[in-house]
C-alpha cells in the first residue's frame, strides 16, 4: 500500500499536477527556458575557446566577473554606459593579449590538462586583480535594462529575463555567422583541429587565440551583465561557472548551438525536477541534477548532443 | 624453404647469428596438420562500407601465415576480427576447436591470441620493462590485498615473471633500454618492444600487423630474424600483414590474398606468386 | 637557470615556512583581540563592514579612553575568505599573540564557530558569536566558554511568528496561514527549521521549507513555488549573493515586499540596493538601529575619522552590518571592563575574560554613557543563560535607508528554551560532556 | 659526490624492484621519516602542526588516492569532496554508534564505504571520457554532499546538520576531539598517511598498477593484451575513493574537529586536483610536493610580508597573495608540465654529476 503511493508520488502525481495546472506549468517552462539561455551565456564563453584552442579555460567564470567588475567600475568613475562597455571590451582584448603572450605561447602542443590547470592559475590571477583593482564590495549595475513584471494569459514574465534571452539569441546567431562565414571564423575552426598543421598552411596561431579570447571575453562581459544586474556585480559571479558545466558536456564542447540546446535542456530539465519532484526529497536538488540530467545524456552520446564524435582506432 | 635464404642472409652478420637454427641447408620440410584458428564466411561491414566480405581461410599450428593485400583489403580488419576487436556480421570463427561468431579481446589474449599493431600501440607513459611486464599481466595472479603488502607470494610472484621477461629482453636486445620510457625510444625500438611485450603473453598465436613498416633494411632483417626465431623457439603460431612481398615470400609458410574485402588468393608463397588474380591486384589499376 | 631559480625559490618557501610563527609578543597592558575578517572572497560584501565596525570601535576605544580602563586593545585582522580551513590557520597564528594570548574571539562565521566550539574550553578562549553559530549553546551549563547574546536564530525565528501575529491581529489568527521559510541550504539556514517546525505545530501555521543551494544565484525554481504556494508570509534566511537575487525574484514575481521579511544576515544594505527601486518594502530582522545619529557614532567620526565624513562612508560607516559590529564591540569591551572590576586593569586572559562574560549585565544606564541609548538594548547575562533571549527589532527597507518599523519583539521563549537545553543535552551526550551545574 | 649510485649494483630482481633501488635515496627517506616522527611532534608548535602540516598530510593522503585515479589510472575526476564527505560522514555514524570501536578501524570501515561509493560513481567511466568525465564526476560531488545535507540520519539528527568529532582514545591516548593535542593528531595521520604510501607505492608498481597505467596509455591495446578496461577503472575509482574516503575522515577526525558538508564543497575536488596536476600525475611522491605546494604556499605568501616588516592593508595583501598564488601555477607549468616531481627528479640528474658538470 505504501509502496503504491510512493509510486502514485514520484510517478503519477508530479505529471497529474503538470496537467492540471498548465499554465503553472507553462511558466516552469519559460523559467526554465529562460534561465537555460543564462547558462548557455555563461557556456558559449568555454566553447569558443575549448573550439578554437583546445583549452578548457577554467577562468572563464573569472572572466564573466572581471568582465563586469570593469564595466560597473568605469561607470562608478563616472564613465558613460556606452563608453563603459567599450572600454570593458577593450580591457578584456588586453587581457586576451596578455594570456597569449604570457600564458598560451610558452604552453603550446602541452597536454589539455596541463592548459586546463594553467588556466586555474589565470583564475587566481585575475581574480586577485580584478578585487584589487575595483573592490569586492557588491557593486549594482544598471545600464538601463527594463524588469517590470507583466502577465500575458496568466502568465508572469519578466521584461529583464526576456531581454537577457534575446541577447542570447542575437549573440548565438552573430557567432554562427561568424564562424561559419568569415575568414578567421573558418581559420578557427582549422586551428581546432590541429595546431601544427594550422600553422603549416599559413594560420597565425596567436592573432586566432588574440582573437577567439577576446571573443569570450565580450561572451563573458554579456553574461556578466546579464547575472550581474540580477544578482549585483560581486565575487560570486565567478561561480556561474559551475552551473555552465552541465551546460557544456550535454551540448558538446565543441559546438555553439550545443552550449545552446544544453542550456535549454538544462534549464527546463533542472526548473521541472525541483519544482514537481523537489518538495518530495526536501528541496535544492537543482545542481546536482543538472549534471546527472547531463550524465544521462552523455551515456548514450559520450561526446555530447552536438559535440565531434569520438572515433577509436587501432 | 624459405627459412635458408633468410638464415643465410643473417649470417652475413656474424654477431646476429641466431643460436640454434641448426644447419640452414638441411631444413625439413614444415608439415602442418592441426588448424588452430579457422575463419569460415565472416562478412564484417561498417555502415555501408564493406571491410571483409564472406572471407574464409585457416591458420594452422606452428605455421607463419602472411595476409597480403593492396591497402584497404581489409587486412587489419581481418586481425581485428581474429582477436576481438571488431565484430563480424557473419560467419564464425573457430578457435582451438570453440566455434564463436565473434571473440572478445580479453577472451582472445586469456586463449593465447597477442598481437602487434600497425600503428604502435604501446604505453607510452611507461617503460620497456613495465610494457613488456603488461604482457605477463594475465598470468598473475596474486589479489589487492597481497599486491598491497607487495611481500611474500606477491613479490616471489613479481619476481618470477620479472625474470621472464628479461628473457624476453635478452632474446630481443633490448636490455639497454629496460628502463627507459617508450614515448622516448625510436620507431624501430617501439617495433620490438611491442613484440617484446605480445611475446612475454606467451602466446599460441601471434598476430602482427605490419611489424616492418617504416624500417630500413637493417632493421627489418632484425625484425625477420625475431619473428623467425619466435616460430622455432617458442614453436609459436604468427599470423602477419606485410607489405614488403619479398619478405613476406621468404618468411611464410603459406599465404592469404585478400583484395576489396574478398579473398582472392590462398596457398604456398610459390602457388600464390603465380596466381593471376594476385597480380592483377598488385599490378592492375585501380588501387592508389 | 630557471629551473636552478626555481629551485632556490622552492627551497626558500620550504625553508621559511619552517620558521613561521614565532612573532614575538607585544608590549604589556594590552588586551588582545584576534579578528578573523573576511575582506575578500564571495562574502567580502558582508564582511567588509563587519571589520571595519570591529577596528573603528576598538580605535575609538583607544583614542578617546587610552583604552580599557587604560589597557590598550591591541587586534590582528587575518584573512579567512570565510572559508573554515583557513579560519584554522588564522586562530592558530592569533591565539597566542598579546601578552595574555587571544582573550575573546568572535568568529563572525556559523562554519567557524561550529568548529572552534569544541577547541574553547580546551585553549580557555571565550567565543562571543552574537547572534550566530551554534544556538543550543546558550545553554551555559553544557558550553561554559561560547556566549551568544543578546539574541539568536531560534528566538529569532520565534520572534518572526511573534510579529506575524501581531500583524495578523493575534496569536488565533495564525491559524491556517501559509508561512514559508527560504533558507541557505547550509548549518547556518537550516538553524531556524526547528523553531519554525515547532511553532507551526502549536500554532497551526502551514510551513513550506524552500532551501537554495550555495551559492543560490539561480532562485528562478524556488520563487516560481512561492508564487504558486502564495504563502501570507516568507521568511529569509540568506547569505551573501543569495540575498540581492531573493529580493530582486520577490519583486519579479510581485511579492509583498512588505510580507518578505529577511532574518538579521538578510538585512544589510549590500542586500537590498542591488534589486533598486524593487527592494522598496522588504524587511528584516535586527537588534540594534539602523541609524547612525548616536553618539557612539559621533565619537568615532571624532576620534577615528577626525570628523572626515565622506572617508566615514567610504569605510561603511553607518552600514547595518557596520552597527551591528559596533555593538558586538561594545560587548567585547564591556565584557573585559566588567571582568576587570574582578580582575584589576590589567591585562586579561581568557578565562578572566569569560568570567566578565559571564557576569556580563549592561544597564540602561550603562548604554547612555556609551553613547548607545537606543540603538540597543540592556543584557544581562547568567551561568546557565549565554543568550538572554533577547527581542528583536524589525526594520524596513525605503528604497534609500533602513527605518525600524515595530517595537521590540519578544522571543516565544517558553517553546525555544527547552529546545536548547535538549540540543545541548544531545551535544552533551554525544561529546562526553558533563553539564556544570548553575 | 656524495649522491652518486656508482658502485651499488643489484644481483637480484628483488633488489632491483625496490622502492627505492638507490642506497642514498633509502638513508634519506629513513632519516626524513625518523625526523616527521620523532623530532617534528618535539620541536614543531600547535601553529605549524595544526595549521600547516596536518593538512599537509591529510591532502597528501587524499591526493595519493587522486593520483591513483587520475594519474595511474587516467581517469580524470573532480568527485574527490563528495567521495571524502562520504569517509567522514560514515567515520561519525560508525564512532558515534559503536563510541568503543577503535576509531582507526572506523576510519578503514569509512574508507571501504566510500570505495563502494566510489565504485558506483565510476561507472560512466565506462563510456565517458576525459572532460567529459571530469565535469560527470560533479554530478557525484553534487549528490553526495546535497545527501549528507538533507539526511538528518547522516548527521544524526542534529539542528544545524554539522559533525562534530567526540573525543576518542587509542591506547589510552585521546586521539581525536577536542582534547586531542596537535602532537598526537599529527602523529596518527602521518602514520596513516605513511602506511598508505607504501601501499599506493606497492599497487602501482605491481600488476594492478600497470593495468591502470595500460589503460591509461591506450584503453583499447590494453584491451587487447587481455585487461579488462572497465573492471580496472572501477578499481581505481573504488581504491582512489577509498583514500580520499579515509582523507576526509581525518580531515574531520584529526584536524578540524567539527564540518559541515561545505568542508567538502566543490573548492576541495579542485584543490586536490591542482595538488595532483603541480605535484605531477603518477607520482606517489609528486602527490606529497603538490600537496606541499597548494597547502603551504598560500600560508607562506600570506605570512611572508610580515616577517619582512612590509606592512599593508589585509585585503590588498590577500590579493596579491591570490595574484601570486596563480601566478606560480602557471610559472611553474611552463617550467616543467610535468609537476614537482619531475623537477625533484631533474635535481636528482644533476646531483648525481655534482659538482662535476660533465
Amino acid at each position: 500500500m505504501e509502496f503504491i503511493s510512493f509510486l502514485n508520488l514520484v510517478f503519477v502525481a508530479p505529471f497529474v499536477d503538470m496537467v492540471s495546472f498548465p499554465i503553472f506549468f507553462a511558466e516552469v517552462v519559460i523559467a526554465g527556458v529562460l534561465t537555460g539561455i543564462m547558462y548557455s551565456l555563461v557556456a558559449l564563453g568555454f566553447v569558443l575557446i575549448f573550439k578554437a584552442s583546445g583549452v578548457f579555460n577554467f577562468a572563464q567564470g573569472a572572466m564573466v566577473l572581471f568582465a563586469a567588475l570593469t564595466l560597473v567600475g568605469l561607470m562608478e568613475l563616472g564613465v558613460p554606459v556606452l563608453a563603459a562597455l567599450l572600454g570593458a571590451v577593450a580591457v578584456m582584448t588586453v587581457l586576451a593579449f596578455a594570456v597569449e603572450r604570457f600564458m598560451l605561447r610558452h604552453l603550446i602542443n602541452q597536454d589539455d590538462i596541463i592548459l586546463f590547470m594553467a588556466t586555474i592559475g589565470l583564475t587566481f590571477l585575475i581574480q586577485g586583480f580584478g578585487e584589487m583593482v575595483w573592490g569586492s564590495n557588491v557593486k549594482a549595475l544598471d545600464i538601463g535594462i527594463p524588469s517590470e513584471s507583466f502577465e500575458v494569459g496568466g502568465i508572469l514574465l519578466n521584461e529583464f529575463d526576456l531581454f537577457a534571452a534575446g541577447s542570447g539569441a542575437v549573440l548565438v546567431a552573430v557567432l554562427a555567422v561568424f564562424f561559419h562565414y568569415t575568414r578567421i571564423g573558418r581559420a578557427l575552426r582549422a586551428v581546432a583541429d590541429d595546431h601544427q598543421a594550422a600553422m603549416a598552411v599559413g594560420i597565425p596561431l596567436k592573432t586566432i587565440w588574440v582573437t577567439v579570447w577576446s571573443v569570450a571575453g565580450f561572451v563573458g562581459l554579456v553574461a556578466g551583465i546579464m547575472w550581474g544586474a540580477k544578482s549585483g556585480v560581486q565575487f560570486s559571479l565567478s561561480l556561474i561557472a559551475l552551473k555552465a558545466l552541465p551546460v557544456l558536456i550535454l551540448g558538446g564542447f565543441t559546438s555553439v548551438p550545443g552550449a545552446i540546446v544544453g542550456g535549454l535542456i538544462i534549464g527546463v530539465g533542472e526548473k521541472i525536477a525541483e519544482i514537481y519532484w523537489g518538495p518530495l526529497v526536501g528541496g535544492a536538488i537543482e545542481n546536482w541534477f543538472a549534471y546527472m540530467l547531463a550524465l544521462v545524456f552523455l551515456l548514450f552520446r559520450p561526446q555530447g548532443l552536438f559535440g565531434e564524435r569520438i572515433i577509436e582506432r587501432v | 624453404m624459405t627459412v635458408t635464404e633468410v638464415s643465410a642472409e643473417t649470417a652475413a652478420q656474424p654477431n646476429a647469428e641466431p643460436e640454434g637454427d641448426g644447419a640452414p641447408t638441411a631444413a625439413p620440410e614444415r608439415v602442418f596438420d592441426e588448424v588452430l584458428l579457422e575463419i569460415s564466411g565472416v562478412s564484417l561491414s561498417f555502415g555501408g562500407v564493406v571491410a571483409l566480405s564472406d572471407v574464409s581461410f585457416d591458420i594452422c599450428k606452428g605455421e607463419i601465415r602472411a595476409i597480403i593485400g593492396p591497402n584497404g583489403a581489409g587486412k587489419s580488419s581481418m586481425l581485428n576480427v581474429i582477436n576481438g576487436f571488431y565484430h563480424p556480421q557473419q560467419g564464425t570463427i573457430t578457435y582451438k576447436g570453440n566455434v564463436r561468431k565473434k571473440m572478445r579481446p580479453h577472451r582472445a589474449a586469456a586463449e593465447g591470441i597477442a598481437r602487434t599493431f600497425q600503428n604502435i600501440a604501446l604505453f607510452r607513459g611507461m617503460s620497456t620493462l613495465d610494457n613488456i611486464m603488461t604482457g605477463r599481466l594475465l598470468k598473475m595472479r596474486r589479489g589487492l590485498l597481497w599486491q598491497a603488502l607487495y611481500w611474500g607470494p606477491a613479490r616471489d610472484e613479481e619476481i618470477v615473471h620479472r625474470e621472464f621477461a628479461e628473457h624476453i629482453i635478452d632474446f630481443l636486445e633490448i636490455e639497454a633500454i629496460r628502463k627507459t620510457v617508450v614515448g622516448q625510444l625510436p620507431y624501430g625500438l617501439q617495433k620490438r618492444v611491442e613484440l617484446g611485450r605480445a611475446l612475454a603473453a606467451e602466446p599460441e598465436l601471434l598476430l602482427l600487423d605490419e611489424p616492418m613498416a617504416g624500417m630500413n633494411v637493417e632493421e627489418k632483417e632484425d625484425m625477420s630474424r625475431f619473428i623467425i626465431d619466435v616460430n622455432d623457439e617458442f614453436g609459436t603460431t604468427i599470423a602477419l600483414i606485410e607489405h614488403d612481398m619479398s619478405i613476406v615470400m621468404d618468411l611464410s609458410d603459406r599465404v592469404v590474398v585478400l583484395d576489396y574485402g574478398r579473398k582472392i588468393a590462398d596457398g604456398t608463397p610459390d602457388q600464390v606468386r603465380a596466381n593471376p588474380a594476385v597480380i592483377e591486384a598488385y599490378l592492375g589499376v585501380g588501387h592508389g | 637557470m630557471l629551473r636552478n631559480l626555481v629551485l632556490a625559490m622552492l627551497g626558500a618557501v620550504v625553508g621559511v615556512t619552517g620558521v613561521v610563527a614565532t612573532t614575538p609578543a607585544q608590549a604589556e597592558g594590552e588586551q588582545f583581540f584576534p579578528m578573523l575578517v573576511y575582506r575578500t572572497g564571495a562574502y567580502a560584501p558582508s564582511g567588509i563592514p563587519i571589520a571595519n565596525g570591529f577596528r573603528d570601535y576598538y580605535t575609538m576605544i583607544n583614542n578617546r579612553d587610552g583604552g580599557i580602563n587604560g589597557v590598550t586593545i591591541t587586534f590582528e585582522e587575518c584573512e579567512t575568505e570565510y572559508n573554515t580551513k583557513l579560519g584554522v590557520e588564522c586562530y592558530e597564528k592569533l591565539k597566542n599573540k598579546g601578552p595574555t594570548g587571544a582573550s575573546l574571539i568572535n568568529p563572525f562565521s556559523t562554519g567557524i564557530t561550529y568548529q572552534l566550539i569544541p577547541k574553547a574550553a580546551v585553549d580557555e578562549i571565550p567565543i562571543l558569536s552574537m547572534g550566530y553559530g551554534r544556538t543550543a549553546a546558550a545553554d551555559g551549563r553544557v558550553f561554559e566558554w561560547v556566549f551568544n547574546f543578546p539574541t539568536t536564530y531560534w528566538s529569532q525565528a520565534s520572534a518572526f511568528i511573534r510579529y506575524v501575529a501581531q500583524q495578523e491581529g493575534g496569536v488565533d489568527k495564525l491559524k491556517g496561514k501559509k508561512i514559508a521559510h527560504v533558507y541557505h541550504n547550509s548549518a547556518y539556514g537550516k538553524e531556524a527549521n526547528p523553531t519554525l517546525e515547532a511553532l507551526a505545530e502549536k500554532y497551526g501555521y502551514e510551513l513550506t521549507l524552500l532551501a537554495v543551494d550555495h551559492p543560490g544565484q539561480e532562485q528562478k525554481a524556488t520563487w516560481l513555488q512561492i508564487r504558486r504556494a502564495k504563502p501570507d508570509w516568507v521568511f529569509l534566511s540568506g547569505w551573501g549573493v543569495m540575498n540581492q537575487v531573493a529580493v530582486k525574484e520577490a519583486a519579479a514575481i510581485k511579492y509583498p515586499m512588505d510580507h518578505f521579511v529577511g532574518n538579521w544576515w538578510s538585512g544589510s544594505d549590500a542586500d537590498v540596493i542591488p534589486a533598486g527601486a524593487g527592494a522598496k518594502g522588504y524587511k528584516s530582522a535586527t537588534f540594534h538601529s539602523p541609524k547612525s545619529d548616536f553618539g557612539v557614532h559621533a565619537d568615532i567620526l571624532k576620534h577615528v575619522y577626525g570628523g572626515d565624513v565622506a572617508k566615514a562612508k567610504r569605510n561603511s560607516f553607518g552600514e547595518v552590518l557596520y552597527n551591528r559590529t559596533i555593538v558586538n564591540a561594545m560587548f567585547a569591551v564591556e565584557a573585559v571592563r566588567t571582568a576587570q572590576g574582578k580582575y584589576g586593569n590589567r591585562p586579561l586572559t581568557g578565562a578572566e575574560v569569560r568570567w566578565g562574560l559571564e557576569n556580563f549585565d549592561l544597564t540602561e544606564a550603562r548604554l547612555k554613557e556609551l553613547g548607545m541609548e537606543g540603538f540597543t538594548r540592556p543584557v544581562k547575562v547568567s551561568c546557565a543563560d549565554h543568550e538572554t533571549g533577547g527581542p528583536i527589532l524589525i526594520q524596513q527597507w525605503d528604497g534609500a535607508k533602513w527605518n525600524i518599523v515595530s517595537d521590540w519583539v519578544q522571543p516565544i521563549s517558553e517553546v525555544v528554551r527547552p529546545m536548547i537545553e535538549k540540543a545541548a543535552a544531545a551535544y552533551a551526550a554525544e561529546n562526553n560532556i558533563t553539564p556544570r551545574s548553575c | 659526490m656524495l649522491y652518486r649510485e656508482t658502485g651499488q649494483f643489484k644481483i637480484s630482481y628483488a633488489a632491483d624492484q625496490s622502492v627505492f633501488p638507490i642506497a642514498q635515496d633509502r638513508w634519506f627517506i629513513a632519516a626524513a621519516l625518523a625526523f616527521a616522527f620523532l623530532v617534528v611532534p618535539w620541536i614543531a608548535n600547535e601553529y605549524m602542526l595544526q595549521a600547516v602540516l596536518i593538512p599537509l598530510l591529510i591532502f597528501s593522503m587524499a591526493a595519493i588516492g587522486l593520483n591513483l585515479l587520475v594519474g595511474y589510472a587516467g581517469q580524470l575526476s573532480l568527485g574527490t569532496g563528495g567521495f571524502m564527505a562520504v569517509g567522514a560522514y560514515m567515520t561519525y555514524k560508525l564512532t558515534t554508534a559503536f563510541p568503543d570501536l577503535n576509531i582507526i578501524v572506523a576510519f578503514l570501515l569509512a574508507g571501504l564505504v566510500a570505495a563502494g561509493v566510489g565504485l558506483v560513481f565510476g561507472i560512466p567511466s565506462l563510456r565517458i571520457k576525459g572532460f567529459y568525465l571530469a565535469v560527470a564526476t560533479l554530478a557525484s560531488q553534487f549528490f553526495l554532499l546535497w545527501l549528507f545535507n538533507k539526511v538528518a540520519w547522516f548527521y544524526n539528527y542534529n539542528s544545524s546538520g554539522t559533525i562534530t568529532a567526540p573525543p576518542r582514545e587509542m591506547f589510552g591516548v585521546v586521539v581525536t576531539g577536542p582534547t586531542a593535542t596537535a602532537e598526537v593528531r599529527y602523529t596518527v595521520a602521518l602514520s596513516i598517511v605513511v602506511v598508505f604510501a607504501i601501499i599506493a607505492k606497492n599497487l602501482v608498481r605491481g600488476r594492478i598498477g600497470r593495468s591502470w597505467m595500460a589503460v591509461r596509455d591506450m584503453d583499447i591495446a590494453a584491451e587487447i593484451i587481455g585487461i579488462r578496461p572497465f573492471q580496472t577503472k572501477l578499481m581505481a575509482f573504488a581504491i582512489s575513493s577509498f583514500y580520499c574516503g579515509v582523507a576526509g575522515a581525518m580531515l574531520v577526525f584529526l584536524w578540524l574537529g567539527s564540518a559541515e558538508t561545505e568542508a567538502f564543497s566543490i573548492n576541495e575536488s579542485f584543490n586536490v586536483l591542482f595538488m595532483v596536476i603541480i605535484g605531477g600525475l603518477g607520482s606517489i611522491l609528486g602527490s606529497f610536493l603538490g600537496a606541499a605546494f597548494i597547502v603551504g604556499l598560500p600560508i607562506f605568501l600570506t605570512n611572508a610580508p610580515q616577517w619582512f616588516g612590509a606592512a599593508m592593508p589585509i585585503d590588498l595583501q590577500k590579493h596579491i597573495e591570490i595574484m601570486l598564488f596563480g601566478s606560480m601555477i602557471i610559472f611553474f607549468l611552463i617550467v616543467e608540465p610535468h609537476g614537482l616531481a619531475r623537477l625533484w627528479q631533474i635535481t636528482k640528474q644533476k646531483l648525481r654529476l655534482w659538482p662535476f658538470p660533465y
